[in-house]
């Protein structure tokens, strides 16, 4: 297991080569990648976070990932500070003997660090700053596990 | 205890973090303390259902008991992810 | 959306950093390879496949799947031919403004394409070769849909 | 009409392609008709719910009717992915 929290920018492609490489016993590996999103007159996104509770939080949510499902391995980036349209905010990766595996644990830890992780992202626009709002939707998706 | 405000809440008391003496037993407690000191905490604290809290580090909720607590943290809701 | 079907092996970590790159409109990225496993005594695994509907039939359930879901693009990639453990079989990959829409249709594909593309795969061991039988899961798998 | 096999299928019969001058107005009389001709054809289409067809490139069931068809292939359940 690795958990990341880093403000600089991460290689999505070598890590995914990484974490796929040399799985012999593992028949799936999952990967998803979040894109800061350009949408309207976006100019950068900002992602504060609460240093410490970040890493405890995100391991706890990705040891919950491996008690629940088989799982090989599992991957957490997630940067924090400034970015652009288009650059890549954080990734994870889940490797299972078996496919649904790993795809339902990839989507458990995203529902889970997208509410229960401490991060806050600020939208810097030209008309204003705005923090951006936790939806009920993301939300209600935490009651399927 | 420290004290710890994040993003907007942050924003709204004017500073990160404050070291605050308190005998408060719970987190409502210590909120009812901290309205009562300044017209920000109060603005800040004003629906309690729009925050979060966390005693050292554990997402908890306004019930949580205080004792022993090094470090208490306010924020709204996350958006990780 | 690109179908692609080979026997040569591909490059996993830069087929994910390619797809994902520039997605300004998409927040999401979704991606899944699947790995020989070095099961038992298994030399090799080969791959045989129908050339011409192999082609078609991909292109058909990647094309179902930007139906279904609000996609940004898809990845198909099938490989053929003989393969050793831990050598990658095959990967897909989807965008989508939003995660559940890119994990859905990826999980899609895979049900799909494991149960209704014309591939069949042979288990070569020292004590004899072995055709890989459909399993009774894989066909279910396809009533989520 | 070429008449395709693969896999298992593909084995038992012994090619993996042949032409067939065949007036079989469905697939299962095409089957019918292969299955009379030589002992490796009646074991390899045995069991017909051990088998999946395609005419012309598209997964059918045994039911489909023949004209026109330039194409049929005949092979186990598909095990991609």
């Amino acid at each position: 297991m690795r958990v990341v929290v880093q403000e600089a920018p991460f290689d999505f492609g070598a890590e995914c080569d990484r974490f796929a490489a040399g799985r012999r016993d593992m028949g799936a590996v999952v990967t998803f990648t979040g894109v800061v999103r350009g949408d309207g007159d976006l100019a950068t996104m900002e992602i504060e976070h609460y240093p410490g509770m970040t890493e405890k939080a995100l391991t706890a949510i990705a040891e919950e990932a491996q008690a629940r499902w088989s799982l090989g391995d599992v991957l957490v980036i997630h940067r924090h500070g400034p970015m652009r349209p288009g650059e890549r905010i954080m990734m994870v990766a889940t490797t299972a003997p078996h496919r649904r595996d790993a795809f339902e644990a990839a989507e458990y830890l995203m529902d889970y660090l997208k509410s229960r992780a401490p991060f806050w992202k600020k939208e810097r626009a030209k008309d204003g700053d705005k923090w951006v709002a936790a939806t009920e939707a993301d939300e209600q998706a935490l009651t399927r596990w | 205890m420290d004290v710890l405000y994040f993003a907007w809440v942050r924003e709204r008391i004017g500073l990160p973090k404050e070291r605050i003496e308190t005998s408060a037993a719970t987190v409502t407690e210590l909120v009812e303390e901290l309205r009562a000191r300044e017209e920000r905490y109060a603005v800040a604290f004003e629906d309690l259902s729009a925050l979060r809290v966390a005693v050292d580090q554990q997402l908890t909720d306004f019930d949580a008991a205080l004792a022993g607590a090094r470090e208490v943290a306010f924020f709204p809701p996350m958006t990780g992810g």
